[in-house]
């Protein structure tokens, strides 16, 4: 990576990734570490390491986060949120930068899959006759599709 | 006592061997399910698209709840982990509630709150009590060895489970298998996320998670690893195959849900608990228990 | 009779409060709730390797022989403070002092009582090792009545578990808080499995472990400190740096290094506060024989071989899996919940981190002639306890002659 | 009961007559802090001089303001201290009952650590400061985002109360417009009130710290200004930075004009270029001289906060009646015999406390001398003695007493320093055997070769001499004094028949009192085998002479 110009990188981009709802702790971090050593994706893949996309985000390398293919291999498992001295909430924190990701048209196509999904059947797979009659045979109760209030609130 | 029975999107398509054994479980211990038919998805799918949504969609299942006036028990961990955490920021934020309430009209409902959602390991736990479940006990799982999994979202974060289990030292699962008289063991990866969030994401990094706590489970010998969380199923026994033969392994792990263990230790039998529907079929274990 | 001051806390922040106010020639009542006077110091070691290294433990023991000098100090023990009414210039305190259990003029220091007593930790020593006390929280007598065993073993006739506390009026025109502070507790971070691994202890622990000779580090010999443990955590409440921990840290890893040459020593950090004048030079000695890692460990478990284990992103950025003989949390100092309840009892208040008095190193508090001393005010290393309560002493003074001026005009 | 001489310093305030010495304070000052105690000792009734300072129309009733002097020299004693001042036009001397260094830290930008110069764009903290007090901190309207640099103990360590002021400098600056702050450091000093606290709100605020473990940031210069590059310690990326400003920290160094004050004190030169050593021996603004204080940066502190505290502690410290009662058992001033002292001056130099001066002879002032008895062992003409306290026999008679008393035969004496030896013994009760004679004495740096010499005179077996630790004297030198001389005893020993392992030197505190009880128990182990030695040599003798 040639040098990165600090002059040249935005210093908005964390205030504006603070104002995100669970965004805004982001800037108390003050780079224990611990974050890191608790994050069971950055020992599979080092391209995810909590502390170095805070780090990036701080520093203002919008681009870099948001286009990037790392910043959705967040697990949501909580374990940077738990051993955090400064409660960044580091698991709210990435859901905050994918949503600037999403607003920036940086997303990955099956997500939006599954809001059309939502929109759809108001749940994620499908219930249809045949679910229903598997439910029967066990003696559960059918499924119904409530789709409405998906759609309107979506 | 009563609970909304919260199903969420996969159990009740992916995972009717869970969503029997609760219900049996919960009718042998006094617990009345209630179905809403209304409840939809957590709203957890879209929370990477816009958390605002997400907060939107699960105010909409609690202000349902509310209207019941009962408490919501789910089964699945990101269900309960989604719901809680929504009830909590709009019981303590009251600009995002009142701003939520604005957009809920839309649909004619409103959430006040407080309402409470537990899981259903979460009721075991505290309503039921370990004591009355070892006294219902009619056939304990001796000689059974069993592995808990608890899952993320069932531990974490510790704010929302405070009082209930501890993420640095979970117990309730181990406390909860052995209340059926099974061994429970120890392992090394116990507190391991399976990797489900990020299938979608990545099919590698997620198997690569998932992978670790199945060698080592397999390591322990014991006759099946249980679970409380279809996100989780969808890795330890959905991907089973996949995973071990990426890592050019030959081993089995069958997976249970807890309530088909604890269903079997209340003399329920593996028919009914829907043993039939387990891919890795736990043989080992129902040889014990039912010879 | 009417004291100058009314000192709660018979630490080392007590003490030296008393005797400052004594070469001054005024007059103290110290009022200690535990059998011994020295509080938390008292428990310390002394950390001179070849040469003292500064920790200032020492100074407790030299302000308690100049106090039993001095016959303007008297010092209650087992005492504790009930109520106070009036205001500065006339403060009238109501303080309940529990007998003496084992009277230390019969006591001779036998040790069948020990041997007898059925519950760890309810017979104390004094950190002196000389003279014992019954810890009334622990002891079965005191919980239901159960057992008398001390008492029916001693030949001496010196322990008495019958007499009742008794209620003392003092009047002073004065009242220092120098109740000290409470050390972290691990506990708040379990993570670091205090209490569940085996192996993990607290730098307080270690402290009274080396006060004993004989004390010997693990086959290994490999000894890891973790700082910052319930210090700088705005997520359970301590946004603050405590001060003396990666003082004290240090000074241990070169006095175990002193002691046992061939222990390795680490400690993950994140900052190290200097504690020494000329500090650059001092770093770099203490790098030669400490390793020094910035990285705060995200747990530490059982490991295989059941000795704790370290995981921690490494200098590389890789997960590291390290083992140790001991893991050592450096804990810090938190606000002591008792000195919050005299806070109340006196009418001072607390600060926004939970000390009592007010920011910076105030010695008055909100109340007129109530003041403060030493780490009940906030963290504070001994040396700088000793500096406050010696500020603390001359704003004592000060309002005292304040106080006679007024009630001579 | 208080003391009547207190009362009548501090409980009533007549005005005093200028002549009484003991009420007047010299104050060398300079900033804020010598102006707050100058007159908070008026306040309580002292008459201050004040040295040093622009205090303009700043006085306060009692204090003489001198704010060109300079201190030349001092002569005297606490309490009748004669100082030399010399202003412009004159050369002053004032008598004063205390003397108190309350100078601000000298404050030195570290430009050459980095090599860098002083330009518009690099500037020093203070040259910040001055600005924003000024309102003249940027120069330009801040239409787009303004890059701050500041560098904090980055090559050497700083302290808290400068990342105190860099704190605050960032949030003046970020008043005033779309401010990025970069702070680039080492270790953050944070251990100090509220300071924690602070650090997480101004990152909040928006300043990112880079924090190096080795190499920092290399400086470089455009036409633009300063160029910093460095590697991202956390993402180890190549980066640079061109600031609108790079502010260079500084070091806080203790004052100077301490000079003369060091010339009274023999033991500062364990201390320059601080006034007092480094040692927990001298909690708070006492020196080893009494009447000689230090405030703030002349003792190494720097914290404001602290600073304040060190006011008080000055007020107490002049309050306390003079001389203070000594505890009993300590002997009386050194006593010199004018017909021995031939003026060689070595009391002079290495009275540690500065408590000895000379005029036909020499001679210790008794409220300043802490009788370490340091003097009457190095006196070359024995000539200095010290009075045994009062009801106590001389130190020779003392130690055959304890001997005649307890049998002799197989005793070692330990003659254990009063500070630390001593308390510690207090505490190890029936632990060590009772062959153990302890002998408390002032200080180590009090024993030599005849202590050592009258104790095996009457007939004991060992001697352990137990001085404080190194660094933990408090007569600095007292117990390297000590060793010295019990390893040139040990040499001495052999010349006369006595086995050097039978006298040994241990350094203790007064919280170590296992550290004694292992040194006696090895020099018991020592007495028997060289017992043993000695037995069987004086056997074979016997033997050998039997024969023919």
């Amino acid at each position: 990576m040639s040098r990165i110009k600090l002059n040249t990188l935005d210093p908005s981009f964390k205030h504006r990734v603070a104002r995100q709802p669970g965004g805004e702790a982001i800037r108390a971090c003050f780079a224990c570490k611990a974050c890191s050593a608790a994050c069971p994706i950055s020992v599979v893949d080092k391209r995810y390491d909590p502390r170095k996309i805070i780090r990036m985000a701080l520093l203002g390398m919008k681009k870099e986060v948001l286009e990037s293919d790392f910043i959705w291999l967040c697990s949501s498992c909580y374990g940077c949120h738990e051993v955090c001295p400064q409660n960044v909430r580091f698991t709210e924190v990435m859901f905050a930068i994918k949503n600037l990701a999403v607003a920036e048209a940086c997303v990955p196509p099956g997500l939006t899959g599954q809001k059309a999904l939502l929109k759809q059947r108001g749940r994620l797979y499908e219930v249809g006759e045949f679910e229903n009659e598997k439910r029967e045979k066990l003696g559960l109760p059918p499924i119904v599709e409530h789709p409405e209030d998906y759609d309107r609130l979506l | 006592m009563e609970a909304l029975l919260y199903l969420g999107c996969t159990v009740p398509v992916r995972n009717l061997n869970y969503e029997l054994s609760a219900r049996l479980t919960a009718r042998e211990l006094g617990i009345h399910f209630r179905d809403l038919e209304t409840f939809g998805c957590c709203g957890f799918p879209v929370k990477s698209l816009d958390v605002r949504q997400t907060t939107l969609i699960a105010a909409r299942n609690l202000a349902l709840a509310e209207k019941e006036g009962v408490e919501i028990c789910a089964l699945c961990n990101a269900c309960v982990g989604t719901l809680t955490e929504t009830a909590h920021a709009l019981d303590t934020n009251p600009e995002l509630k009142a701003e939520v309430n604005e957009r809920l009209k839309e649909v004619g409902l409103r959430y006040n709150g407080p309402v409470k959602v537990r899981h259903y390991m979460r009721l075991l736990w505290e309503e039921v009590g370990l004591e009355a479940i070892k006294s219902a006990v009619t056939r304990p799982l001796t000689d059974v060895i069993l592995a808990p999994h608890y899952g993320c979202h069932y531990l974490k974060p510790s704010e929302l489970t405070a009082g209930f289990d501890s993420p640095a030292d979970p117990r309730t699962l181990a406390d909860l298998i052995s209340a059926t008289g099974a061994q429970v063991t120890d392992y090394p990866s116990l507190k391991d996320c399976c990797g489900g969030g990020l299938l979608g994401m990545s099919e590698d990094v997620a198997n690569a998670l998932a992978a670790t706590k199945l060698i080592d489970v397999a390591a322990t010998g014991a006759h099946a690893l249980v679970l409380v969380c279809p996100f989780c199923n969808v890795m330890y026994e959905g991907q089973q195959k996949k995973i071990v033969k990426a890592a050019g392994l030959d081993l089995k792990v069958p997976v249970v849900y807890y309530p088909q263990i604890l269903g079997l230790a209340l003399g329920l039998s593996s028919d009914q608990l829907g043993f039939k529907l387990n891919r890795v079929k736990p043989s080992g274990l129902l040889k014990i228990v039912e010879g | 009779m009417k004291k100058d001051a009314l000192i709660l806390g018979g630490g080392i922040a007590g003490l030296w409060c008393a005797w400052e106010l004594a070469r001054l020639g005024l007059e103290s009542t110290i009022v200690e709730t535990a059998a011994f006077p020295g509080g938390r110091a008292a428990r310390l070691c002394c950390k001179a390797t070849d040469e003292c290294r500064r920790c200032g433990a020492c100074l407790l023991e030299d302000v308690l022989h100049k106090v039993v000098w001095s016959d303007r100090i008297t010092m209650l023990l087992h005492s504790d403070l009930l109520q106070v009414q009036g205001e500065s210039g006339d403060f009238h305190a109501t303080v309940s002092q529990r007998p003496a259990r084992i009277v230390s003029d019969r006591c001779n220091d036998c040790g069948a009582c020990e041997a007898t007593c059925p519950v760890p930790g309810a017979l104390v020593r004094s950190p002196w090792d000389r003279g014992l006390a019954i810890d009334e929280q622990k002891c079965r007598w005191f919980q239901d009545a159960s057992c008398r065993a001390c008492q029916e073993t001693c030949a001496q006739d010196a322990v008495n578990l019958d007499r009742t506390p008794e209620i003392l009026e003092l009047n002073a025109s004065t009242i220092v808080l120098a109740s000290g502070f409470k050390p972290s507790d691990p506990h708040d971070t379990p993570r670091f499995g205090y209490g569940r691994v085996p192996g993990v202890v607290t730098g307080l622990e270690l402290e009274s472990l080396l006060r004993q000779e004989n004390w010997e580090p693990g086959p290994s010999r490999k000894i890891a400190f973790i700082q910052c443990v319930g210090s700088r955590d705005a997520k359970i409440g301590r946004n603050y740096c405590s001060r003396v921990c990666c003082g004290y840290a240090l000074r241990l890893a070169r006095l175990l290094r002193n002691r046992f040459p061939d222990l390795s020593t680490s400690m993950f950090y994140m900052d190290i506060q200097s504690f020494e004048r000329d500090f650059d030079k001092r770093l770099k000695e203490i790098e030669q024989e400490v390793k020094l890692v910035r990285s705060i460990p995200s747990e530490i478990r059982k490991g295989a071989d059941g000795s704790p284990e370290l995981v921690y992103q490494g200098l590389d950025d890789n997960r590291e899996f390290e083992s140790f003989d001991l893991v050592v949390l450096s804990v810090g100092i938190s606000p002591n919940q008792s000195s919050v309840e005299l806070g109340n009892i006196v009418g001072a208040s607390s600060n926004v981190d939970g000390f009592v008095g007010g920011d910076g190193e105030a010695a008055v508090t909100s109340r007129c002639g109530v003041f403060v001393a030493g780490t009940v005010q906030g963290p504070k290393s001994i040396e700088e306890t000793v500096s406050h309560a010696i500020r603390t002493a001359g704003e004592v003074a000060s309002c005292v002659s304040k106080i006679s001026r007024e009630e001579n005009e | 009961m208080k003391a009547s001489a207190i009362e009548s310093i501090f409980l009533t305030r007549k005005p005093r007559p200028k002549e009484d010495a003991a009420l007047r304070v010299l104050v060398l000052g300079g900033d804020q802090t010598g102006m707050d105690l100058a007159s908070r000792l008026a306040v309580e009734g002292f008459e201050v001089l004040l040295v040093g300072g622009t205090a303009v129309g700043q006085t306060s009733e009692g204090v003489d303001l001198f704010p060109d002097a300079v201190l030349e020299e001092i002569q005297g004693f606490v309490g009748g201290f004669e100082v030399i001042l010399r202003t412009r036009r004159d050369r002053l001397t004032e008598r004063v009952g205390f003397i108190v260094a309350a100078q601000p830290a000298r404050i030195v930008p570290k430009y050459e650590q980095h090599s860098l110069t002083k330009s518009r764009k690099v500037i020093s903290l203070s040259d910040l400061e001055a600005g924003l007090r000024t309102g003249n901190a940027l120069e330009q309207p801040l239409d787009e985002w303004f890059h701050a640099a500041f560098l904090y103990g980055l090559k050497t360590e700083s302290q808290p109360a400068v990342f105190a002021r860099v704190l605050d400098a960032i949030e003046k600056l970020q008043g005033q417009g779309a401010i990025q702050p970069y702070v680039f450091t080492r270790h953050l000093k944070v251990a100090a009130a509220g300071l924690e606290r602070r650090y997480r709100e101004c990152r909040e605020r928006g300043t990112l710290f880079f924090k190096f473990d080795d190499a920092g940031p290399f400086f470089d210069s455009s036409p633009n200004g300063p160029v910093m590059t460095f590697t991202d310690p956390l993402l180890h990326l190549e980066m640079d930075l061109e600031p609108d400003v790079l502010v260079v920290d500084e070091e806080l160094l203790p004052p100077t004009m301490l000079e003369p004050l060091f010339k009274s004190m023999p033991s500062s030169r364990f201390a320059a270029p601080f006034l007092k050593p480094e040692s927990t021996r001298f909690p708070g603004v006492e020196t080893p001289k009494a009447g000689i204080l230090a405030v703030g940066a002349s003792r190494g502190v720097f914290d404001p906060e602290i600073i304040r505290g060190d006011i008080e502690a000055v007020i107490v410290a002049l309050k306390r009646p003079m001389p203070e009662p000594m505890q009993e058992s300590l002997p009386g001033p050194p006593e010199v015999d004018p017909g021995k002292c031939t003026m060689c001056l070595t009391c002079v130099r290495l009275c540690p406390h500065g408590a000895i001066s000379f005029s036909k002879h020499a001679e210790a002032d008794g409220a300043t001398c802490t009788r370490c008895g340091i003097c009457a062992e190095e006196c070359p003409m024995e000539a200095i003695k010290l009075e045994p306290a009062s009801q106590q026999p001389e130190m020779s008679v003392r130690i055959r007493n304890c001997l005649v008393h307890t049998g002799a035969a197989g005793k070692i004496v330990a003659f254990l320093c009063s500070r630390s030896a001593a308390h510690a013994m207090e505490s190890i009760g029936r632990q060590i055997g009772e062959n153990l004679v302890p002998i408390p004495v002032p200080c180590a740096g009090t024993v030599g070769l005849t202590h050592i010499l009258s104790a095996f005179e009457s007939g004991a077996d060992g001697v352990i001499v137990a001085g404080c630790f190194k660094g933990n004297c408090a007569s600095i030198y007292g117990t390297l004094l000590a060793e010295d001389r019990v390893g040139q005893v040990r040499g001495f020993l052999g010349e006369v028949g006595i086995d050097p392992g039978r006298v040994m030197f241990v350094s203790t505190a007064s919280n170590t009192p296992g550290v004694l009880v292992h040194a006696v128990r090895n020099l018991e182990l020592t007495i028997t085998r060289v017992n043993n030695v000695e037995q069987c040599e004086k056997s074979q003798k016997r033997g050998s002479g039997a024969i023919p």
